[in-house]
């Protein structure tokens, strides 16, 4: 299939970065739903560079690999939102730091 | 997709047929005993089903490679389940209304399980393991009252959920270095992708050890377990430390091996950094915990670094050795876990109060049984001989001599002998006199006590015939 | 069979105990004794019908078929591993003296134990099968389970029924054994693993392992790791810390078995494997070995004579004499390891009476400190006698076993190196300071007033004839050691063949 | 009668086990029938024994059973008895008999009577097993018996803590001595391949030359023993000490048999040191100054017992003189005299302090010589003996030690004059001794005078005293015959004189008080100088700083284990490990990612092999 053609490295490059956005996200980020997103970010960069790895190989299994990707997000983002219903109720907070009871 | 591949899929499509009667079940009449009885009834199938399917193994298309191995840590995976079940009834009784769902998560989560187990592509590890998870995150929020399993669900959702991408993202990787998604394929092209883009390939596969590391709470992605330990309710909790964490490690080693990664040198230096660190870690950090269940959450993390030793010796042995090395070691320890979080569950439930070690003083003379089973399975998990877990070490110690890692089982034995400490704090604690209130349990905890202890002490005095079963896998 | 009935009767007497306490509080006592008496009289039934020992044709040490009983069944055959016992006369003094000392401790029993009494005979007798199994095992892997299995009733009897601070010192215990347990696991395991390479078969069995052939340094690691696992057991020198805790703290039962018995299998380890699996390897370790004996009589000596706690200065004086055991082992010859057997067996009695004495003293006077008694002879006339009797059957007085085992190990050991013997001598001496010591400070000067108000009760008819027993052995063992000497010397001698002679070779070394 | 010799020890042996075992259940006239009755019937059959020896000077050797039978080690329980046997043998069952039943007397008010007799019939079997014991092994079972009935004895009043210390001083002193002659043991066995002393002895001649240093150090070793129990220089500070013991014990075995052991073994084992001249000259030179040393301490002494104590040891360094001169049998005569009137003298010494309720201090007694009668003479005869007067028993075998000494090679004149002037020493502290104890003024009235159980004793031992001078011992065979030359006239005359002169100054200071030594015993000098002697020359207190104390410290320094605090550290270790790791387990989630994230860079930089690479 003709038109812009990118390499591969490129786009793995912009993957990574936004993978490591993602994970600089979760590691300075108090609030629960910042964290989620940041979660997202990781997930999609993931996405993205198997649909990268799927173009350069030309075979669909990228693609394929994207699709179920995202179900999984959803899955996960799904249960999440419901466990953060549930943070607000029982800590009257989204910050994680405060809703730790747990240690040593 | 013949007739005989189904007959090969009866225990997921078996499972998947429970997960549809509990909810047309819970559509008609909400019922907590019946659940668990359809729930029993599915389970109970299951078993039957994976000895069925026996007759059939194959590699059902590209996804799930159904063999004896997979097969054996599938029914042995739902006897585990089936002892959740067990304690769950109990655990949940005390619950509001919605209980049903609880059940249908956990068939949904040995579904996951399953799949994992039998995975041989890696979509199908990432759903198995994603099904698996999700339910998992419920199940351990599941009660409505009090901080703490609210907590861990939402630490171990964010972490694995962390985990999981780094695990996609390497696999990403592995996909862009070989083009390849099933284990085969990829063990097929490694060492040519290797010599392509050795960078690409490195890091994939380091980012897919890190992301199932964490599902393993090896050293130094294990800090979750302790916490989701604590939080999950006990019987999600044992659930947790050995159905999840042996599909995980089943698949990890499936991975590793049709993947051919063992060949990689660098690879291995890595897994030894996380073993050493896992042994180490593990036991220090129990060394002087109070809770029982944060104790045995770190006694795990060392478990799995034991474990690790195994795997490493792949790169100096056949494979046959070391899988029958880790059959053994991961029916021990699940054997010997489960034995551990029945008692915690009888014993002291949900109440963080109980599950302090000294509540445990005098439980020699209050609850017999209990304390015995107790002993056995604390004295397993030391590794004291005619227990399983002494036959299990035996396995790990014979691969590493004969692949000559020394260094590797010196650190073992420092660590085994550190463990020794905490294991006996806790037998000693029910030694001493008190006079502790000796609330009952039912004959089902009871009988499955008293099967987990039979089994520990048959697997390590008469292990032979299991010996010989697991080297036919 | 037989010998695997000895244990299997302990095993089951000891659940019989335990049951039996449900029949009535004293009954469990009754049962133990009534159990062990069965097997030391079932033992001695069964060598009746073999040949006299004395006559006994020499065993060649790697071929069972010569030894006294050899019993073999598969067990894990994946690697070799079988259930094998076999009996010589080592093995077969070692497990008279256990099942005689077994019921002198049931004795010492009697009225110490006063809770759960039941349990604690059960585990009494559990931790004399384990003790039986060390001794007639002959598969490596079986050793070690029996090894490892018999420190657990001993863990519970300590950790139960120990004094003040039992928490600690059972803890220390099992932490020190199982630790050079592990030691030991990894070396039977390499051994194992170097013999199948070399020969391409699995096997745990002494008898096959006994020639194995394998690199120098292979040879001197393994051999470390038995050696630090018996040595920890045994115990000598800087491995000792764990005993005087344990012994002090543990109930008298526990100590009597403790010191009567579980030391000694470690003696028992070094010559039945240590020595005799890697005989250059041992031998060109003998010296450093030896010192540490050395080391272990003066230091334990010394420690004793510091001690103000009776207990304690008795388990120090088990250490110093342990070093004699180790000093007669590695010097390897037929003398010193004479000596070193005749020393397992006499120390065995005399230590075992002293504890006794320790616990009934506790027994009365609810406490160790030797700085609280005083003068106790003048109430306790009999008890006083006896005291006397053991001290200086410590001390090493001829014509009493220890003597005999003392001299023979210097007797030995001057013949192959005359420092270490000069060094182990003044053992005699310090032996002398801190016995009579503790003879001074607890039944003699002048009676302090506390007792004298309380009215001690002296020594009963079960007491005193359970001291009988020990003096009498003691007094035959050092006038008329020949039997037991008899008993050993074909072993030994057969071992000796199998190391050729490392004396000889350890005289040109120094 | 040869086939029986075995009863003689093995009876008081019965005897002493019936009274331990049911001592308390008899009567005390029982108890005193069954231990003087018991050594009285080995005295018997010792007499018959004699008897038999005198007319066919036949050598005994009985076998009873092989001890032990390891490698061609085999030391059997087996007798040997010839002619000094027999000496030693009489001695101990005749003395001993003696004091068995002046005892009965002097211990009647004692609670433990029973446990009394027991320990000395105890002594008494040892110390006949000791003396007849055919080989080193046996002899030192006796050795050691007689060690541990002494501690037994000396500590019989266990009551008094100065008592439990004075015994246990007495073992662990003389074990030093033991230990060494133990070592003596094993160099033999290694280098004859035996023990039995006459096969060994046999050996020996085959073996070494004259002069050799095995030889020469197997002596030392077994000198070493032999100073320990005979308590001479440098192990004789026990013996002062254990005269906490019951006096008779001192009579027994502080006097007339134990201590006399350590000659005995020299004796016994002549032919080996006669292979080693360097040994017999150390024995010789230890024996000498010992005398001289004791003699002066006895000067100063004012106990009665201590008095008598010092003047055993000096006289024991007599034989050890006589010993290292190789006047064998002039030892072993001297042993047998000294034994005579040494037990006299402590029982007449028992015999006061029996009379004056223990008194001991001699300063406080005086005048007896009317109230005690029989005491006064057996003294008198006691004291004469002692200090070699012409005709008593004592005379003869000193005269003969000093006249051998000066034909010493090289330094024997000069072992004379010393030997003259111990001579000389002891005739004046003995009759100080009678002087100021049984003359002058009362100080102490005698609440009673002795019974006849302490009578006879004392008259018997008298009447040995005065002509045990003129047997004959019948060591004729034992020992090699001495040259029978005499030295010139004068020696003699002066060696018989000494004494006279002694006894003169004696008499002079503490009798008719004209030589006055006042000025010079005040002058500072003479202060010290008694301070010295009266202290026993200060060994004690050197020893007391050089090994006593030390080792006290040294056991308080160790009592903490330092090698216990080495595992403690390991433990510290963990501990802290186990703080700095919980602390990591903050609970923060972002914390967890971040070790997460971290661990994912290890990861992949050991996996991509970076490390070697930035390095």
């Amino acid at each position: 299939m003709d038109g812009l053609n990118i390499p591969l490295n490129h786009i793995l490059l912009v993957s990574s970065l936004l993978f490591a956005i993602g994970m600089l996200g979760l590691m300075i980020r108090r609030n629960i739903i910042f964290i989620l997103m940041s979660l997202e970010v990781m997930l999609n960069a993931a996405a993205l560079a198997f649909v990268a790895a799927g173009a350069h190989w030309g075979q669909p299994d990228g693609q394929v690999v994207f699709m179920l990707i995202l179900t999984v997000a959803a899955a996960e983002v799904a249960v999440g939102l419901g466990l953060v219903l549930q943070v607000q109720k029982r800590f009257k907070t989204l910050d994680m730091d405060d809703a730790n009871r747990m240690q040593g | 997709m013949n007739a005989t591949m189904f007959s090969a899929l009866a225990p997921i499509l078996m499972l998947s047929l429970t997960a549809v009667v509990l909810m047309i079940q819970a559509s008609i009449k909400r019922d907590q005993s019946v659940a668990w009885v359809i729930t029993a009834v599915g389970f109970l199938l299951t078993l039957w089903s994976a000895s069925y399917a026996r007759d059939f193994i194959q590699p059902v298309t590209i996804l799930l490679e159904v063999d004896h191995w997979s097969l054996f840590f599938t029914s042995l995976i739902l006897m585990a389940s089936l002892v959740t079940l067990v304690l769950s009834k109990e655990t949940f009784s005390s619950e509001g209304e919605r209980k049903e769902e609880y059940y249908l998560l956990l068939v949904l989560s040995v579904l996951g399980a399953v799949v994992l187990i039998q995975s041989s592509h890696m979509v199908s590890l990432l759903l198995g393991m994603e099904l698996m998870g999700v339910a998992l995150y419920a199940m351990i929020a599941f009660p409505e009252r009090g901080q703490l399993p609210l907590e861990g669900a939402v630490k171990y959702l964010v972490l694995s959920a962390c985990a999981s991408a780094m695990l996609l993202y390497g696999f990403a990787l592995i996909y862009a270095a070989t083009g390849e998604l099933s284990y085969a394929g990829i063990g097929a092209r490694a060492a040519l992708a290797y010599a392509e883009n050795p960078m690409l390939m490195m890091a994939g596969s380091a980012m897919v050890l890190a992301g199932i590391g964490f599902k393993l709470s090896v050293a130094p992605f294990h800090m979750w377990t302790p916490d989701v330990y604590e939080g999950a309710p006990t019987p999600v909790t044992g659930f947790l430390a050995t159905v999840s964490k042996s599909a995980v490690f089943v698949a990890l080693s499936r991975f590793y091996i049709d993947g051919a990664l063992y060949q990689f040198s660098g690879l291995n230096t890595a897994l030894v950094v996380l073993a050493i660190a896992s042994m180490l870690v593990g036991n220090w950090l129990a060394l002087r915990q109070k809770n029982i269940k944060r104790l045995l959450a770190y006694s795990s993390i060392a478990h799995f670094g034991y474990l690790l030793v195994v795997l490493i010796a792949l790169t100096y042995l056949e494979a046959d050795l070391v899988s029958q090395s880790i059959t053994f070691y991961l029916t021990a320890y699940i054997v010997t876990t489960l034995a551990a979080f029945t008692i915690v569950s009888m014993v002291a439930g949900e109440d963080t109060a109980k599950q302090n070690i000294s509540a445990f003083a005098g439980l020699f003379w209050s609850r017999p049984l209990e304390a015995s089973a107790l002993t056995v399975a604390m004295l397993s998990l030391a590794g004291i001989p005619l227990t399983a877990g002494f036959m299990a070490k035996f396995f790990v110690i014979t691969v590493g001599i004969q692949s000559g890692l020394w260094g590797l089982l010196a650190v073992l034995v420092i660590a085994s002998a550190i463990a020794i400490y905490y294991y006996l704090r806790i037998i000693f604690a029910m030694t001493q006199s008190a006079q502790s209130s000796g609330n009952s349990a039912n004959w089902q905890e009871k009988l499955a006590a008293i099967v987990l202890m039979a089994s520990i002490l048959a697997l390590g005095s008469w292990p032979q015939p299991f010996i010989a079963y697991a080297g036919l896998l | 069979m037989v010998m695997i009935n000895l244990i299997l009767i302990l095993l089951i007497g000891g659940l019989l105990a335990m049951l039996s306490e449900r029949i009535s509080d004293t009954m469990p006592r009754k049962v133990a004794m009534v159990v062990v008496l069965t097997d030391l009289v079932y033992l001695l039934l069964c060598l009746s019908g073999m040949p006299e020992i004395t006559q006994l044709q020499a065993p060649v040490a790697n071929d069972p078929s010569t030894w006294l009983m050899h019993f073999k069944t598969d067990w894990i055959p994946a690697f070799g591993i079988s259930i094998e016992l076999a009996l010589d006369g080592i093995s077969l003094l070692m497990v008279l003296l256990t099942l005689i000392l077994g019921a002198i401790a049931i004795s010492a029993s009697w009225t110490d134990i006063v809770v759960r009494k039941g349990f604690f005979e059960a585990n009494l007798l559990w931790s004399l099968a384990g003790v039986l199994g060390v001794f007639m095992a002959l598969d490596l892997m079986l050793f070690f389970l029996f090894w490892e299995v018999m420190l657990i009733p001993m863990y519970f009897m300590i950790a139960i029924w120990g004094h003040e601070n039992r928490g600690y010192a059972a803890m220390k215990f099992f932490i020190f054994t199982q630790a050079s347990g592990l030691l030991m696991l990894m070396s039977i395991l390499a051994l194992v693993a170097v013999n199948q390479s070399a020969t391409g078969i699995w096997t745990f069995s002494y008898f096959d392992l006994l020639n194995t052939q394998m690199t120098e340094q292979a040879a001197h690691w393994i051999m470390l790791g038995f050696f630090i696992a018996f040595v920890v057991k045994l115990p000598g020198f800087p491995f000792h810390t764990w005993l005087p805790d344990a012994h002090t703290q543990a109930p008298t039962a526990g100590s009597v078995i403790l010191a009567g018995i579980l030391l000694k299998t470690g003696a028992y380890g070094l010559i039945r494997f240590a020595v005799p699996l890697f005989p250059e390897a041992a031998l060109d370790f003998s010296s450093a070995a030896m010192w540490l004996g050395a080391a272990g009589v003066v230091y334990g000596a010394v420690l004793a004579f510091g001690q103000t706690d009776f207990k304690r200065l008795i388990a120090y004086s088990s250490v110093s004499h342990m070093g004699f055991v180790l000093l007669g082992i590695y010097a390897w010859n037929e003398l010193a390891l004479q000596g070193a057997v005749m020393q397992m067996v006499a120390h065995g009695f005399s230590t075992a009476a002293l504890f006794m004495i320790a616990g009934s003293l506790q027994e009365r006077l609810h406490t160790r400190d030797m700085r609280e008694m005083s003068g106790l002879w003048q109430q306790m006339p009999r008890m006083g006698a006896v005291a006397m009797f053991f001290v200086v059957a410590s001390l090493g007085l001829p014509g009493l076993g220890n003597f005999v085992a003392e001299f023979l190990v210097l007797l030995g050991l001057f013949q192959v190196n005359i420092w270490i013997t000069v060094v182990a001598a003044t053992g005699l001496i310090t032996g002398a300071a801190y016995s009579l010591l503790l003879m001074q400070r607890s039944f003699q000067g002048q009676a302090n007033q506390k007792w004298v108000d309380s009215g001690l009760v002296d020594f009963g008819t079960r007491e005193m004839l359970t001291m009988a027993v020990m003096i009498v052995a003691l007094i035959f063992l050092g006038i008329y050691p020949q039997p037991v000497l008899d008993a050993a010397q074909p072993v030994l001698q057969s071992l000796l063949n199998l190391t050729t002679s490392p004396t000889v070779a350890i005289v040109e070394v120094m | 009668m040869s086939e029986t010799i075995w009863l003689i020890p093995l009876i008081p042996l019965l005897s002493s086990v019936t009274l331990m075992l049911v001592g308390t259940r008899l009567k005390a006239s029982q108890v005193g029938a069954l231990g003087v009755g018991s050594v009285g019937i080995s005295a018997l059959l010792t007499l018959l024994l004699a008897t038999e020896f005198m007319q066919n000077q036949q050598v005994i050797q009985l076998s009873l059973w092989t001890w032990m039978e390891v490698a061609g080690f085999a030391p059997g329980i087996s007798f040997y008895f010839d002619g000094l046997t027999l000496v030693m043998m009489s001695v101990i069952t005749g003395v001993g008999f003696l004091i068995h039943l002046f005892s009965t007397e002097f211990m009647e008010k004692d609670p433990s009577y029973a446990r009394y007799f027991a320990y000395l019939n105890m002594f008494v079997a040892a110390m006949l097993v000791l003396v007849m014991a055919d080989n080193l092994l046996l002899l030192y079972l006796g050795w050691e018996g007689v060690g541990v009935c002494s501690y037994l004895l000396v500590g019989f009043w266990y009551q008094h803590n100065a008592n439990g210390y004075a015994a246990r001083k007495a073992f662990i002193v003389t074990r030093i001595g033991d230990t060494a002659m133990a070592m003596g043991l094993l160099l033999l066995f290694t280098e004859l391949g035996t023990l039995d002393i006459q096969t060994m002895v046999g050996e020996a001649d085959q073996t070494w030359q004259v002069g050799a240093t095995v030889p020469t150090i197997a002596c030392l070793l077994l000198v070493c023993g032999a100073v320990g129990k005979s308590a001479q220089l440098p192990l004789h500070t026990w013996l002062p000490d254990a005269m906490a013991g019951p006096t008779p014990v001192s009579a027994l075995i502080h006097a007339a048999t134990m201590v006399t052991a350590g000659v005995y073994l020299i004796a016994r084992t002549h032919e080996l040191f006669l292979l080693a001249p360097i040994a017999m000259t150390v024995v010789a030179v230890i024996g000498i100054t010992t005398s001289l040393m004791a003699a002066f301490t006895a000067l100063m002494q004012t106990d009665i017992k201590r008095i008598l104590a010092y003047s055993t040891i000096s006289q024991i360094g007599y034989m050890f003189l006589a010993l290292g001169v190789g006047a064998w049998s002039a030892g072993i005569f001297h042993l047998m005299t000294h034994a005579f009137f040494k037990a006299l003298l402590f029982l007449g010494s028992g015999a006061i302090i029996h009379c004056l309720h223990h008194e001991h201090n001699i300063f406080k007694m005086g005048g007896l010589r009317t109230r005690m009668p029989v005491t006064f003479w057996s003294f008198m005869i006691g004291s004469s003996a002692l200090a070699a007067l012409p005709m008593t028993s004592g005379f003869f075998s000193k005269d003969q030690i000093l006249l051998q000494a000066y034909q010493f090679p090289e330094i024997g004149p000069g072992l004379w004059v010393a030997g003259l002037l111990g001579a000389l020493l002891t005739a004046i502290y003995s009759f100080r001794l009678v002087f100021v104890v049984f003359f002058g003024s009362v100080n102490t009235e005698p609440d009673k005078d002795t019974g006849w159980r302490m009578a006879v004793p004392l008259s018997i031992l008298c009447l040995l005293a005065m002509v045990g001078g003129w047997f004959m011992i019948p060591v004729s065979e034992v020992f090699p015959a001495s040259d029978g030359s005499h030295p010139a006239h004068w020696v003699e005359y002066v060696s018989i004189s000494v004494p006279i002169v002694g006894v003169l100054v004696a008499y002079l200071i503490f009798y008719t008080g004209q030589l006055k030594v006042d000025r010079l015993a005040n002058s500072s000098f003479g202060k010290s100088l008694g301070k010295l002697w009266l202290s026993g020359w200060g060994i004690d207190l050197l020893y007391d700083r050089l090994f006593v104390k030390p080792y006290y410290g040294l056991a308080n320094k160790l009592k903490s284990e330092p090698v216990d605090a080495l595992y403690g550290l390991i433990v510290t270790i963990n501990q802290t490990l186990n703080q700095w790791l919980s602390s990591a387990q903050s609970g923060r989630m972002r914390w967890y990612i971040a070790s997460m994230v971290a661990g994912l860079i290890l990861v992949i930089m050991l996996a991509a092999n970076l490390p070697e690479g930035a390095l």
